[in-house]
């Protein structure tokens, strides 16, 4: 089966750093994947250059096949894949059940929405749990549930590919048990390949069934949670190198 | 729609009904009169000098009393800002006609609201007098109900362009205008009537009103190599000019000429007679009485404006057609208009129709000279 | 005691990063916060130093209750920030940079003095006094980061990663400063990712993991134990 | 509460119908003025209340589409009926040729940028003296050509016809913003990365946003143009775009019945004002700098907390 | 090539008030985030305040130049005191549009109440010099040399000076400033203190040459706002190159091509440089 998505070898530079350095990563499609990697590693740098909103210095990004690193982002998204931000970002004064319907009329723009794309942000309104916050405008949630908002208004887009930047991050660890759940759902009801950044390691090593770990841009190991875990290069990494 | 929105409707809806029985009028017990003029934006200065002489006419007018019909009357005057705006002047007038119910109308101190309102006067059947528009189609081909003392660009350019020809023999002329109708008017028939006489118009450049630099327009009358240059504004531009010009060293190489306003004393209060000295201005009015102008000084601690010789000159007609008509009724007023005959400030006022012309005054205008910071009317 | 934190609660307008996190850290102390990205480290060094409020809870500098004091008066106590990301003033030159971190210092004499002090720990300040910091390299950065912050004479001193993307051999160097500093007696309380590195070097530590204390205790203990690496590593 | 709001659209409805028959002519052309700056603040509201830029260069479109409807009409004698949409057609695509570009810069460049514009487009009224006569003012604009018997040279008929044209308007922009589209347009509002994030076309979108705000302004000039018959580019300047933004602002932007409240109020002080001219400007200064303090999103923010109970 | 000169000459002096004017607008953009439109009308309340104590009270320009500066300095640091600084408040999302449009109501209050307390009409500044150079009077030469001075105490009270380094600090990373003891609030008020007195002293500079009203503010604003941007929030040296370069290039196109659009030309290279240079001829934000 072809692979969803390719990276290879790539790169970007900022200034005069290497904010990304000849990354490859082949991706199947249905997969779980976590990247981990120090404070200012470079997670971030790939998922932009992924999304579109940052152009590599070098190498190129395939998906489904298909080089997407020249889109734009809105154009990468009609391909298939979407994105959560490490800062939770919502259409703030607008409500709920508007902030999600805007991702089903960004997938297919209506005069007016129809029947079938109300019903599907119904759909996903209930699967992300938000009901009782439906009419509330976004900005009036708390940080778990604005999450989900935005979570869903990625979702109705039907994506194939999902990346979440931090998802977890200031969560409690029952919201984490939560997304954790729900994640489990869209990849495995949905069908959507999850990519996930994240520092709540607890989070990354139930839910991804592979982990690449970054640091200082570059690929340093790849591989099942215990695995990544108990590399050693990756201990030193995060823990700082033992006195030898 | 928005919960907000809802009652913002509800509101809007409660707010027209009351705007709706406030609209009634109410009765008069004196004579109204309107004025619009520009009191704030770039011309407000017209506006706030004419009031000026309109205030002292009042002043006078209403300690005599205006007899009509063998009552006594006052005059109270509605003025209304119109920025020099046609939009803004239109306003005014309607909301003079209609709520006011004035039985005549000053004003507008701009062409281009005199111009929107001209027709309006008809329409409502009340004499206006405007106090200086100057543009030709105020009065050309005119409206019944339209009045004007001073003459237009048009009328004022022949008058004076052949005694300009005979004295100075010119080759080439330059312009600086300010661009506006006025100015562009102005311009336009002087260079028309030179023609007539072979001078040539080398240059013709335009600036905004609120302008202070002009050096480069000064810059390229000195290239232009013009014998005479006018410049056509008003006075603080054009006191501006004659200080830049004297700076260039313009004042040697061409003959300045300016418009009629840069007659008058204003001028050197502003530009100093040094600045002054030995350029030309085509004056439109006699030299004013000087205890007018100590009333003015002593009244508004301000120096003199013509705008508010023309706008006391204004009420004062007005007043006389009021008189002579013997009645409020704004037609008989119209009528009485085209009798007056009397001696202004600025003239002698009496509304004929000739040329195309309606309801026009002729005043001939001078050339003078500055001397010494004093006029020299050019023989 | 110098600095005793007691239960605070802060974060970033709703979002709350720190549940009731007590520290205390005593006179000429080098004391290591630890705990993975996104813990809480960094907002507790904000909520010291004032550029973020606590929402409950007491910080106490030196028997004065200093939590939410407005930011410019916390250096006045004689606290001094190494802030994350280095964030040198580009467009200055480093003794201007170096001018700044001795800003509150009305007297030219200990200006000076102070000035002297850090051209002594870091020489190669001295050496590019005139140049822009904006066209450093990162560790030189870092160097001129540090010496800001001593240009004030602290008491007390925060660094938050100050190893963060800099070359092993300039974390070296990092490190070394740090025990210098300890040594020249100013109390410190630093904030690393590097865990080893930085509990080497501690008296104490203290581990994060999710905004709240999960251990404490001295550094040699704290190195061995397993649970610092689950709070890393999340096994 | 929706029966409360028909019956206040209701009275809305009846009474502006009735405006010519109660009240005298300058009260309808005050209301005409009212409804046309209406209609501005509304078209106005699309761009900086729904889609977010803020722009002080909309009466630059106004005269746009004013100078191009009387132009149509004066050199080719054109009808009214066909200048009238060739305006708003033409000022659409020129705000696509200025909003592209003026549309890629953030913040206060696109505001500042924006103002610059709109004084440009002054100097050209003023010094394309060639089609526009400059400050002579254009006059002898035709009133609309008479269809179905009636006549629009009087004011009654004109103020049927731009009230008719203005409850058009103000139904489009509400049938707009209400729809797919809208929601597109207001998603840049709230956030353009994550918009463009789930996949819409900020760029293409904010850029129509601009456009049929700026073609509604030129429809709303076309029939300004042809209601006054004289046009002169001081009705044009700087000051009437700072208007409409004030205007909007004290309604409250992003509720669309927000600045058409506001053009109405402003109006309405402005011409309460009138007697005393000197300070008309000063107090209407005053009164924004006052609404900015109390409430930055206008009456509909304070309809709101009042609503809220805060 | 004699026009030539004298024009350039001209643009070179008007193109250092824009300067001035833009080199108060720049430190308080580059500080506060506030286009300053207000500094419009600053300008023209000392114009008219210098206007007064030369001709009511006599007393010597160099007085008036000071007074003027004064005003400026006065004005401005009220309406930040009073009226910015209370949407400063970061997180409060309209901050930044509530107050461009105060700016923007401030300018136009303050336009208006000159207009109403001293009318529209113009007046004339008496001159303080007489006697010219190469066709430029002393008066005018004065102004560029005053520009030149000024520039110089700005340049050496931000770059040698404490505040000013402060300044300069607070306005690459604020934060940070303000854990090394920097007071925000007090940064804010000398910038606005420096804004309005720099305006003030172009207003009072260029009022000997032209003539003081109402709207004498409006352009010397919107070309400076041209200037700030030009200069993409650049050094002071920066800003007195846009400035003058303005100043020039309108100057020599006013002759060149047309005077009509003499002040559209700034809006056309702003445009251009927007699209070509998003950061500014010397950006460096």
């Amino acid at each position: 089966m072809q692979d969803l998505l390719v990276l290879k070898k790539l790169t970007k530079y900022f200034g005069g750093v290497a904010a990304a350095k000849d990354v490859d990563l082949n991706l199947k499609g249905g997969m779980r994947l976590g990247i981990i990697g120090p404070n200012g590693a470079g997670k971030t740098t790939i998922f932009n250059m992924i999304t579109g909103e940052i152009k590599p210095s070098a190498g190129t990004i395939e998906f489904e096949g298909e080089p997407i690193h020249r889109l734009k982002p809105h154009h990468i998204s009609k391909k298939g894949i979407g994105r959560t931000f490490q800062i939770v970002r919502v259409f703030d004064e607008i409500p709920v059940y508007d902030n999600v319907l805007i991702g089903a009329l960004a997938k297919e723009l209506r005069f007016k929405p129809t029947q079938e794309q109300h019903r599907e942000v119904d759909e996903i309104i209930e699967m992300t749990g938000l009901q009782e916050y439906r009419e509330l405008n976004a900005e009036n949630l708390t940080v778990s549930a604005k999450k989900r908002v935005g979570l869903a208004t990625v979702l109705v887009t039907k994506p194939k590919l999902l990346l979440l930047d931090e998802l977890m991050a200031g969560l409690t660890f029952v919201e984490i048990d939560e997304i954790l759940e729900l994640l489990r759902k869209i990849n495995g009801e949905m069908g959507i390949t999850l990519v996930v950044v994240e520092h709540v390691m607890k989070a990354v090593m139930e839910l991804c069934e592979r982990i690449i770990v970054i640091s200082s841009g570059e690929k340093i190991a790849e591989g099942p949670p215990q695995e990544v875990a108990n590399n050693k290069k990756v201990i030193d990494v995060y823990l700082g190198e033992e006195r030898k | 729609m928005k919960k907000s929105s809802r009652v913002m409707v509800i509101i809007m809806a409660a707010g027209m009904v009351l705007l709706g029985l406030s609209t009634a009028g109410f009765a008069a017990s004196v004579i109204k009169i309107g004025y619009t003029a520009p009191f704030t934006g770039s011309a407000a200065e017209f506006g706030v000098n004419g009031w000026r002489g309109i205030q002292l006419a009042l002043e006078e007018i209403n300690k005599k009393g205006v007899m009509v019909a063998g009552k006594k009357h006052t005059i109270e005057i509605k003025r209304y800002d119109s920025i020099c705006t046609p939009t803004d002047g239109v306003a005014n007038v309607r909301k003079l006609a209609m709520q006011d119910k004035v039985v005549a109308i000053l004003g507008d101190h701009c062409s281009s609201v005199c111009v929107a309102i001209a027709p309006l006067c008809d329409q409502f059947k009340i004499p206006g007098l405007t106090i200086e528009c100057a543009a030709d189609k105020v009065t050309k081909p005119g409206h019944e109900f339209y009045f004007r003392m001073r003459p237009s660009v048009g009328l004022m350019a022949p008058l004076f362009t052949p005694t300009i020809v005979k004295k100075f023999k010119p080759k080439s002329a330059a312009f600086l205008v300010v661009n506006d109708d006025y100015g562009l008017g102005l311009a336009s028939a002087i260079s028309k009537e030179l023609d007539k006489f072979g001078v040539k118009t080398v240059l013709t450049d335009h600036f905004e009103r609120g302008n202070t630099d002009f050096m480069v327009y000064l810059a390229k009358i000195k290239k232009a190599k013009a014998d005479v240059a006018f410049y056509v504004g008003v006075v603080p531009e054009g006191a501006m000019i004659l200080k830049q010009a004297r700076e260039m060293g313009l004042t040697e190489s061409a003959k300045l000429i300016g418009s009629e306003e840069m007659g008058e004393m204003e001028l050197v209060s502003l530009a100093g007679a040094e600045a002054t000295e030995g350029t030309y201005a085509v004056s439109l009015w006699g030299s004013v009485p000087g205890d007018f102008s100590k009333r003015v000084t002593k009244r508004f601690n301000a120096p003199m404006h013509y705008a508010i010789i023309f706008a006391y000159d204004a009420l004062h007609t007005v007043t006389r057609a009021i008189e002579l008509a013997q009645s409020l009724d704004p037609v008989k007023i119209k009528d009485a208009m085209k009798k007056v005959d009397y001696q202004g400030l600025e003239g002698h006022i009496k509304f004929e129709d000739f040329e195309g012309y309606r309801n026009q005054c002729k005043f001939v205008p001078a050339i003078i000279k500055w001397e010494g910071g004093s006029r020299v009317p050019l023989k | 005691m110098m600095l005793e934190i007691e239960n605070i609660n802060a974060g970033y307008g709703e979002i709350q990063i720190v549940t009731d996190v007590s520290m205390n850290i005593d006179n000429n102390e080098i004391v290591a916060l630890v705990g993975s990205n996104g813990a809480g480290k960094s907002t507790i060094i904000k909520a010291i130093s004032g550029m973020l409020p606590v929402s409950s809870g007491s910080i106490i500098f030196e028997g004065k209750h200093i939590e939410n004091t407005i930011a410019h008066k916390i250096i006045t106590n004689g606290i001094a920030l190494v802030p994350e990301g280095r964030r040198v003033f580009p467009y200055m030159t480093v003794l201007e940079n170096l001018e700044l971190g001795a800003y509150i210092e009305n007297d030219q004499k200990t200006v000076q003095e102070n000035m002297e002090w850090v051209f002594g720990l870091f020489p190669i300040l001295d050496e590019r006094k005139t140049q822009l910091a904006g066209t450093f390299s990162g560790g030189e950065q870092q160097m001129l980061t540090i010496g800001r912050a001593l240009m004030s004479k602290p008491k007390f001193l925060m660094m938050d990663e100050p190893s963060l993307g800099l070359a092993p051999v300039i974390v070296d160097e990092v490190f070394k400063i740090v025990e210098v500093l300890h040594n020249e007696g100013v109390t410190i309380l630093l904030v690393e990712q590097n865990v080893r590195k930085s509990l080497e070097i501690a008296n104490r530590g203290y581990v994060l993991e999710h905004g709240r204390i999960v251990l404490e205790g001295e550094s040699k203990n704290l190195v061995e134990d397993e649970k610092v690496k689950k709070a890393y590593l999340g096994m | 509460m929706l029966s409360v709001n028909r019956i206040a659209l209701g009275i809305i409805l009846i009474f502006l119908l009735l405006i010519p028959h109660i009240a005298s002519s300058y009260v309808v052309y005050v209301a005409v003025l009212a409804i046309l700056f209406s209609m501005l603040t509304a078209s106005y509201d699309l761009l900086t209340g729904y889609a977010g830029p803020l722009s002080f260069c909309h009466a630059a479109f106004y005269g746009f589409g004013a100078y191009t409807s009387a132009l149509l009409t004066l050199k080719t004698g054109m009808s009214f009926w066909l200048a009238l949409p060739i305006s708003g057609i033409a000022v659409f695509l020129f705000g696509v040729v200025v909003g592209y570009p003026a549309l890629r810069l953030r913040g206060h460049y696109f505001a500042v940028t924006t103002f610059f514009f709109g004084h440009f487009m002054y100097l050209v009224f003023l010094n394309a003296r060639d089609l526009t006569r400059g400050p002579l003012g254009l006059g002898g604009i035709p009133p609309p050509d008479s269809i179905f018997g009636i006549d629009f040279s009087s004011l009654t008929a004109n103020y049927y016809l731009i009230l008719i044209f203005g409850i058009l308007m103000v139904g489009f922009l509400y049938a707009l913003v209400n729809s797919g589209y809208g929601r597109l347009i207001v998603s840049i509002r709230e956030n353009e990365d994550l918009a463009e994030a789930v996949g819409v076309n900020t760029a293409f979108v904010k850029v129509m946003a601009f456009s049929i705000s700026a073609g509604l302004a030129g429809i709303t000039g076309s029939l300004f143009a042809h209601f006054f018959r004289l046009l002169h580019p001081t009705t044009f300047a700087w000051m009437t775009s700072e208007m409409i933004v004030v205007m909007a602002l004290v309604g409250g932007i992003g509720t669309l019945v927000g600045p058409i409240i506001g053009a109405g109020v402003v109006t309405f002080i402005l011409e309460m004002m009138r007697f005393a001219p000197e300070l008309r400007f000063i107090i209407w200064a005053i009164l924004l700098i006052a609404i900015l303090i109390i409430e930055p999103r206008g009456l509909a923010g304070i309809f709101a907390r009042i609503r809220g109970g805060i | 090539m004699e026009i030539f000169l004298l024009q350039a000459g001209n643009g070179l002096i008007i193109g250092s008030v824009y300067a001035l004017v833009a080199l108060g607008l720049n430190i308080i953009w580059s500080i506060t985030d506030i286009p300053d439109f207000a500094q419009g009308s600053f300008y023209v309340i000392a114009a008219y305040v210098a206007y007064f104590a030369v001709t009511l009270a006599g007393v010597p320009f160099l007085v008036a130049l000071v007074l003027g500066m004064c005003v400026g300095a006065i004005m401005s640091f009220s309406c930040e005191k009073f009226l910015y600084r209370r949407w400063r408040e970061r997180t409060f999302r309209l901050a930044a549009r509530t107050q461009l449009l105060c700016a923007i109501a401030l300018f136009f209050l303050f336009a208006n109440v000159a207009n109403a307390l001293w009318t529209s009409k113009a007046k004339i500044f008496p001159a303080y010099l007489k006697g010219s150079l190469l066709g430029f009077s002393y008066m005018r030469i004065n102004v560029l040399l005053a520009a030149i001075i000024l520039f110089l105490v700005v340049y050496v009270f931000i770059n040698k000076t404490k505040p000013g380094k402060a300044i300069r600090a607070a306005s690459m990373d604020l934060g940070m400033a303000q854990v090394l003891g920097i007071n925000i609030d007090t940064v804010n008020s000398i910038v606005f203190i420096m804004g309005g007195a720099l305006s003030g002293a172009a207003a009072v500079l260029v009022s000997p040459l032209y003539s003081v009203f109402p709207t004498m503010g409006d352009l010397p604003l919107l070309k400076a706002l041209v200037v700030v941007i030009l200069g993409g929030f650049g050094s002071v040296a920066g800003i007195l190159i846009c400035g003058v370069g303005l100043g020039v290039l309108e100057a020599l196109g006013a002759i060149y091509i047309s005077s009509a659009y003499q002040h559209g030309y700034s809006f056309v290279i702003l445009l251009l440089m927007l699209l070509l240079r998003p950061k500014g001829l010397f950006g460096r934000v």
